[in-house]
């Protein structure tokens, strides 16, 4: 029992030691400092863990290329462990205790949401490298994912024209991505003339597996005469299970295809992809776009993370849009003072990794072209439809009647949410 | 012979009156609400014992999580009710502020909406819930954060000790409520903002929430009521009321047939410690800033449980000093070991459970605590 | 109902459990100030009888009244014990985790609710009465130790000590010596004989030499219902009851 | 997107000649250079293009049409980097493979290997895919195969037109079968009633149709009710549209009730998996009395295991299930043993403690996981076996890996049942559970006993695994999302009791269905979830009441 006791004591005060040692690491170098902040652990880690490599990946690069101002780079990883608060917590650290110039992160729109105040009470910069649902503008992020009339509009407007549906499933995860895309996809489709009876819009909790009678509805809902497709914004987990049962269920892509939003290359590694070949995706990237900088991004990817099999997608192109413009506004303000860098973004233009030009806009989302890919059976896309130009991203939708007179300019206005019947600026900013 | 009774009587009580502990815990707290003021707000930003707002809130909450975890230990270490579902309790509470927060910001939302928040305008909703009425007021806002959550315990708690579901089967019907409500509040159409909760916040009072002051404030205000809520507590489990619900603890049967209403007794508990959870909920919303449903999920109140299970159970600082030991611990980790750090306190965890029956504090080698407290089974051995 | 002047009336009381019958048709009744043996083989039906007078077990027929009034199947365990009726388990069940002085406090007399106790305070004559029945039962020595601590032997006179901080009405004591030396049987049979005259106390117990000691007035319970009674005497003579317990 | 029929017509005409003349293959004949050049043009050809190149394909009436059309279907046409010429392969390239079998085409003989680098894919999408698949279901008319020529009419039936029906009715004179023979009426029928104006034709098409519960007979026959803007019938002769509305009845009716049996069997199927997920709990936490919450990551193991056994042997996906359910019994049955060895034993009796410290092991597991497969999910194939359905009738079908993973769930728990029941370890089992110190005075070495027992636990959670790997996402939080549920199922079901857990996994599986169409799928679980806890409260022992250890913690 003593001997139990004292045994103990030492695993505790060698825990303590350890914490307490650890906690009190000081970094000293004359460095700059980026933040990553993407889950590690936790629901998000399966997608936020490659943003984390892939930031890293970019800061190795830029230091081999002598780093930034004379400075090298040095990475603050931290895990924000897919629980929002901890995300608002974690930007503080990043931004107060270890002084980051600029913060890559976020995945979800909540984790977004939740460091926003302290972004904006800071003073920090974020890039947030994931599709959105847009209604937002703030001075301190950079939007560098699509928003809604860079993915969903596009994707709507190909199935509509090119393949001729009439009917629409609208299945999401119910949360406020999939909320603001369905309710823009709603207003689109019922200006095109589409009947409500034709729509059909659902949704269910995150991680949902059961997807039995779900699948059987959009089968009898497409088996009533009319072209069907099914738009999804079905997010994370509940994909794997949602593909399943439609490939069990026989539901092909040449009778009811499925446009997704959140399944990219990555997700598709994560399940067989055979019985899903012809489904949709629509994206700003895919792996398969057969470039110059895109097969060099790839092997560097691989490189890097020493697994040849590895994908890429279109969040990790975001990030190395996001990291290039970054770099790229330090040097043209000489330094990595916050203010100045976001000074110096509206405007500026670095190539994507799909041959075209990505632009950041005054409401700080950047221009991007839209792909719209068929799933192969190794998991990849083949591009079957392309936007001509690349598309500028809207921080407020054209089709929702509440934001129609609302704006966001950061270098006329310096307002994210300019209302121009009211000439006010509100919301997100507004001290 | 008289003298010898008196006698007696007196040294019956000395020894409970001796209690280290509380003296430290609440020492410890003075020197919070006194010491971070001067060291946040005078102290210049410069100097380097200059408390950042980072460190003020990770103060905040590990004073909110010490609230939650002694309303657990309360119910656990003395009553022996295992709630799984406590952090349930925490998010209503947190709910019922962030709901008066999400009244205060009015017509500074995104879509300038004087009445509706703006995920309300977002999903097309044209006049504000029945249940989000009065919200508006911080007095009636203030009461809905002791009733809802205390309602709740009570109704649930009724039910359950009425047709006496005790042990295990109490602790997993707790995990599926708090489920349960954490499904619902996903939900957009239930009406508390789904997935993304509440955020924004502008002001509490009138006073702007970014504001260091507040801040300072609303972490002095924590650290009353906790000082408050521990010696509420200290003050049930001495009582005759405490020994009655530690002898509940040991054996149910028994003490009915002494003529107590065990219902009656587990279910003040209950309510009172659910209201405890409320309250830390409550304070806890402005500090962090955001409240949402994960709040509510089963996970987080487990993990409450090991808190208590860590710091030692059943002493209540010791509940207090594992809530701030283990999410000292997690601060430090999710930095310092990003890639590991499960591994660090999936560890601890075991190694307390196994090797620390009575936690971190059962380590402390003077045993003049509370007697009655420091008892343990002896089936452990 | 039942006849006046009687502390407890059982009147031709069923259970089952699963269709075995524990109690069968058992009519049974207690005089005040009586102290009552039962005795019986394993299964006769003793515990089930004390767990249906205390509340815990209802049955399917009968009733059970108390006080020649108080019908006692519509009370719960609490009011069954706070209308007068004390019990001792057959393992000793004192509160482990709390000290002898707390154990003997919480059986103290009086409103037991959830905010009486929170605010109750001993008054010196309740003090007075703990340490007598502390010197009653010879725990004065030990009064500051956790019941966890105590002897099997402490445990048992603590419970019956509990039991007079109750002033019950009517105790009902099950097996009270088993595991006791000879010298702490005595002690405890000297206990229970104190006690009679001012309560009604049923003992139920095995050991015919502890009974003998002490009894007055022996029922013999046999497969659910009465098989004998009277005094140890007559009992002992009587053929059926040597036949399936005596003559064992 | 319609094709004008003439042309098709056309096309179509040659295709028969050749189904009918079947003309003996020549050695290298003037087709063959004209077919080759026809395939070379697809290098280059867009998506309009190769649509074209398809069509005028299927009329060349070529004897190597069909094979050459289906590997393209199947994405396993490809060109030679090198020196542009056309090859069939094999297989289709797969995530791991670097070479590819290849296939002339003209001789359909081996042609030697190429590695993927040099070889170039001739991609389709959905619409040439849907083109692909009717042009090869005409051919598919007159296979030998019955179902592949039922196939081939319910291909054509998508896209009936004139030179589709034609060739229905030329096949429907010479088809033996009946039921091939049945479906082909049904198609005839329905294309009678697009172009019907004669009431006679469409009266008996109506009374063909009447049995059938395909939905598109029910649509055309809805169709026959519509009403013009102005208020008039479509259809305007009474008789017909009386027929046409009793059909359109008896349709309906059929398909609801069809629809009742399809919602009861998503519930059992549903409830299978509770159930599954459940047992290795009702061992674990019923019998033993031991609260763990890693169990959900036991099972995490089980769905890694398969993986990593499809990994070592991607050749026999079909059969790896069959290695994988003993190696994730093993594997998690090994863990489970390690975890009560050096953790679980020093708790016993105190059960909430086991929650704590088997929840902090859940954490570890999680993260080694992480750690060796990295935080992205893993794709699990799923065996040809079990992919696709059971079609009953036109109004239902069964998915074969719901099918399977019912008739799984019973196996385990049968077996379960039979090792608890007769055989030693099962009957040692049992007498620990009852009485710890009897069965340790009987010489039963009880340590050994709940190392046993918890690792039969866990292996059956391991086992479940491998069945979840079929179902979801096979990733580090699997182990998560099922807890709760499993707990709930043994408690509801009775602790320790396994009929309980069947029976109350089951019912929950059915009830939750049965609410989700008019609930949503939230509310429908928070419904079940709120009448389970007031179940509980109502009946704490659950279902059945429960025996073993966990009981006696009163």
């Amino acid at each position: 029992m003593a001997h139990m006791k004292s045994k103990s004591m030492f695993v505790v005060s060698s825990l303590l030691t350890a914490v307490m040692a650890v906690g009190g690491m000081a970094k000293a170098q004359d460095t700059i400092k980026v933040g990553v902040l993407h889950s590690l652990s936790g629901t998000m880690a399966i997608s936020e863990t490659t943003l984390k490599d892939t930031v890293l990946m970019m800061i190795d690069e830029q230091n081999k290329k002598g780093g930034l101002l004379g400075k090298k780079l040095e990475a603050v990883v931290v895990d924000p462990a897919s629980n929002w608060p901890l995300f608002a917590e974690k930007a503080h650290e990043l931004l107060e205790k270890d002084k980051v110039a600029v913060v890559f992160g976020c995945w979800t729109s909540v984790s977004r949401k939740s460091v926003l105040p302290v972004f904006e009470k800071d003073d920090g910069l974020l890039f947030y490298p994931v599709q959105y649902e847009g209604e937002e503008s703030s001075r301190n992020v950079i939007y560098t994912g699509a928003a809604p009339n860079q993915q969903a509009i596009p994707a709507v407007d190909y199935l509509m024209n090119e393949v001729g549906v009439k009917r629409w499933v609208l299945e999401g995860t119910d949360y406020v991505y999939p909320r603001t895309t369905n309710k823009i996809l709603e207003a689109y489709l019922l200006a095109k003339g589409v009947k409500p009876s034709n729509i059909s819009i659902n949704y269910t909790p995150f991680g949902f597996s059961d997807w039995q009678a779900r699948v059987s509805f959009i089968k009898k809902f497409g088996s009533e005469g009319m072209k069907t497709a099914v738009v999804s914004t079905i997010n994370g987990d509940a994909n794997v299970p949602f593909y399943k049962e439609l490939a069990n269920q026989k539901v092909s892509a040449e009778d009811i295809p499925v446009v997704a939003f959140s399944v990219g290359e990555e997700e598709l590694s994560g399940l067989d992809a055979r019985p899903l070949v012809g489904h949709l995706a629509a994206w700003n990237y895919f792996e398969s776009i057969n470039t110059s900088a895109n097969r060099s991004f790839i092997n560097e990817w691989h490189t890097y993370i020493k697994n040849p099999k590895r994908t890429t997608n279109d969040p990790m192109e975001a990030h190395y849009i996001g990291f290039n413009l970054w770099v790229k506004a330090v040097e043209k303000a000489g330094t990595t003072n916050v203010d100045k860098v976001i000074a110096a973004l509206p405007g500026l233009e670095v190539p994507n990794l799909t041959g075209s030009m990505a632009k950041v806009l005054p409401n700080h989302h950047i221009t991007k072209p839209v792909y719209i890919g068929e799933v192969r059976a190794d998991g990849q896309f083949s591009v079957v439809w392309k936007t001509q130009n690349a598309v500028p991203g809207d921080a407020w939708s054209k089709y929702l009647p509440e934001d129609k007179n609302i704006l966001a300019d950061w270098v006329t206005l310096n307002c994210g949410n300019y209302n121009k019947a009211t000439k006010q600026c509100s919301g997100q900013n507004y001290k | 012979m008289t003298t010898t009774k008196t006698k007696r009587r007196y040294t019956l009580w000395i020894s409970a009156r001796r209690d280290p502990g509380s003296r430290w815990f609440l020492g410890g707290l003075g020197l919070v609400s006194v010491g971070v003021p001067i060291l946040n707000l005078m102290v210049p930003a410069s100097s380097p014992l200059h408390l950042t707002s980072y460190g003020l809130t990770l103060i905040g909450k590990y004073l909110c999580y010490a609230l939650l975890a002694l309303a657990v230990d309360l119910i656990w270490g003395y009553c022996g009710i295992l709630s799984l579902g406590h952090a349930a309790f925490f998010a209503l509470g947190g709910y019922a502020m962030g709901m008066y927060l999400m009244r205060e910001i009015g017509p500074r939302g995104v879509y300038g909406n004087p009445i509706l928040p703006d995920f309300m305008v977002f999903l097309n909703w044209k006049k504000l819930p029945w249940f989000w009425y009065g919200f508006n007021h911080f007095g009636f806002a203030l009461i809905m954060m002791f009733l809802a959550p205390g309602l709740l315990g009570l109704a649930f708690g009724w039910f359950a000790f009425r047709s006496r579901v005790t042990g295990v089967y109490f602790s997993i019907i707790t995990q599926a409520l708090t489920w349960a409500l954490m499904l619902a509040f996903f939900r957009n159409d239930t009406g508390f903002g789904g997935n993304n909760g509440f955020t924004d916040f502008k002001d509490i009072l009138g006073f702007n929430l970014l504001s260091d002051c507040v801040h300072v404030v609303l972490l002095v205000i924590t650290a009353v009521m906790l000082g408050v809520s521990y010696l509420a507590c200290r003050k049930i489990v001495a009582s005759r009321a405490g020994r009655v619900i530690r002898a509940i603890r040991d054996s149910e049967t028994r003490t009915r047939f002494l003529g107590y209403r065990v219902e009656s007794f587990k279910l003040w508990v209950f309510v009172f410690s659910t209201v405890l959870a409320g309250i830390a909920g409550a304070l806890y919303v402005p500090q962090i800033g955001i409240i949402n449903p994960s709040e509510f999920s089963p996970l987080n109140s487990i993990e409450v449980v090991i808190w208590v299970a860590v710091g030692g159970r059943g002493t209540l600082y010791g509940a207090v000093a594992g809530a701030i030991l283990v999410n000292y611990a997690k601060t430090i980790f999710t930095t310092s070991f990003p890639n590991a750090w499960y591994y660090a306190l999936g560890t601890l965890f075991v190694l307390v459970t196994m090797f620390l029956p009575r936690g971190i504090i059962g380590l402390i080698p003077n045993r003049a605590r509370l007697r009655g407290d420091s008892n343990e089974q002896s089936a452990s051995e | 109902m039942g006849d006046a002047g009687h502390i407890l009336d059982i009147h031709q009381l069923t259970v089952s459990f699963d269709g075995f019958k524990a109690l069968n048709n058992l009519t049974l009744s207690i005089q005040p100030g009586e102290l009552r043996c039962v005795i019986g083989p394993n299964g006769a039906g003793k515990t089930t009888m004390m767990d249906v007078i205390t509340g815990k077990t209802r049955p399917e027929s009968g009733t059970v009244t108390f006080g020649s009034r108080v019908n006692l199947l519509e009370l719960s365990e609490p009011e069954i014990a706070q209308g007068g009726i004390g019990r001792k388990f057959q393992k000793p069940t004192v509160f482990e985790q709390l000290t002898v002085r707390e154990n003997l406090e919480l059986a103290l007399a009086g409103r037991k609710s959830f905010l009486k106790s929170l605010l109750a305070r001993m008054t010196a004559a309740q003090e007075d009465k703990l340490y007598d029945v502390l010197e009653t039962i010879g725990l004065m020595e030990q009064h500051n130790d956790l019941g966890s601590t105590l002897s099997h032997g402490q445990k048992q006179w603590l419970e019956i000590g509990m039991l007079l901080m109750q002033e019950p009405k009517l105790l009902l004591v099950d097996e009270p010596v088993a595991g006791m030396t000879p010298q702490e049987s005595e002690r405890t049979a000297e206990l229970l004989q104190s006690l009679a005259g001012e309560h009604s106390v049923m003992v139920v117990e095995h050991d015919m030499d502890f009974i003998r000691s002490i009894a007055k007035r022996v029922t013999v319970l046999h497969e659910g219902c009465v098989l004998a009674e009277g005094d140890m005497d007559q009992v002992q003579n009587d053929p059926r009851v040597i036949e399936v317990y005596l003559g064992v | 997107m319609r094709k004008s029929p003439p042309r098709v017509n056309g096309w179509i005409l040659v295709v028969l000649v050749c189904l009918g003349s079947r003309a003996p293959l020549s050695a290298q004949s003037p087709n063959d250079a004209n077919f080759l050049t026809q395939l070379g043009k697809l290098r280059d050809a867009s998506y309009g293009d190769k649509e074209k190149i398809i069509e005028d394909l299927g009329a060349s009436g070529y004897p190597n049409v069909r094979p050459v059309l289906r590997a393209m279907l199947e994405d396993r046409l490809y060109f030679r980097n090198s020196d542009q010429k056309v090859f069939l392969v094999k297989s289709a390239a797969q995530g791991d493979s670097t070479s590819l079998d290849l296939i002339d085409p003209v001789t359909l003989k081996s042609a030697g290997s190429a590695s993927i680098e040099n070889l170039t894919e001739i991609g389709i999408n959905n619409h040439l895919r849907r083109i692909l698949e009717t042009t090869l279901a005409r051919f598919g008319l007159s296979s030998p195969d019955v179902s592949v020529r039922l196939d081939a009419v319910l291909e054509i039936e998508k896209s009936l037109d004139d030179s589709n029906v034609a060739l229905l009715r030329e096949r429907m004179a010479v088809e033996k079968n009946s039921k091939v023979k049945k479906e082909i009426a049904t198609v005839l029928a329905l294309a009678a009633l697009n172009d019907g104006s004669d009431p006679k034709a469409l009266l008996n098409a109506i009374a063909t149709l009447r049995g059938s519960l395909n939905t598109d007979v029910r649509n055309r026959l809805q169709g026959l009710l519509d009403r013009n803007p102005d208020g008039s019938y479509v259809e305007s002769d009474a008789q017909v549209r009386a027929a046409a509305a009793e059909a359109v009845t008896t349709i309906n009716h059929w398909r609801s009730f069809y629809s009742v049996i399809e919602t009861f069997i998503f519930g059992l199927s549903q409830g299978s998996v509770l159930v599954l997920i459940a047992i290795g709990l009702a061992i674990t936490f019923g019998v033993m009395g031991v609260i763990n919450m890693a169990h959900g990551e036991l099972m995490m193991l089980g769905a890694y295991t398969t993986y990593v056994v499809q990994l070592a042997m991607p050749q026999h996906i079909d059969g790896s299930i069959f290695v994988a359910i003993p190696a994730a019994f093993v594997v998690a049955g090994l863990a489970g043993v390690l975890i009560e060895r050096t953790v679980i034993r020093m708790l016993y009796g105190r059960p909430l403690e086991t929650l704590l410290a088997t929840f902090g092991i859940s954490l570890i597991l999680q993260q080694l996981v992480r750690s060796i497969f990295t935080a992205l999910n893993r794709s699990v194939v799923t065996p040809s076996w079990m992919s696709g359905t059971l079609q009953v009738n036109d109004a239902l079908a069964i998915t074969y890996n719901r099918l399977y993973t019912m008739i799984f769930t019973l196996m385990v728990f049968g077996a379960l049942l039979a090792v608890l029941k007769f055989t030693r370890i099962g009957l040692e089992i049992r007498a620990v559970a009852q009485n710890r110190a009897m069965a340790k005075a009987m010489g039963i070495r009880s340590e050994w006993v709940d190392a046993m027992t918890f690792g039969l636990g866990s292996g059956i959670a391991g086992v479940a695994g491998v069945a979840l790997s079929q179902l979801t996402n096979v990733g580090p939080n699997l182990g998560q999302s099922y807890i709760i549920d499993s707990f709930l199922v043994v408690v509801f079901g009775g602790v320790g009791n396994l009929w309980g857990s069947l029976v109350g996994g089951m019912s929950m599986g059915i009830v939750d269905e049965i609410l989700e169409p008019y609930a949503g799928a939230v509310l429908a679980k928070i419904i079940v979830l709120v009448a389970l806890i007031l179940f509980i409260q109502r009946r704490p022992q659950g279902i059945f009441p429960p025996t073993g250890r966990a009981s006696e913690n009163q």
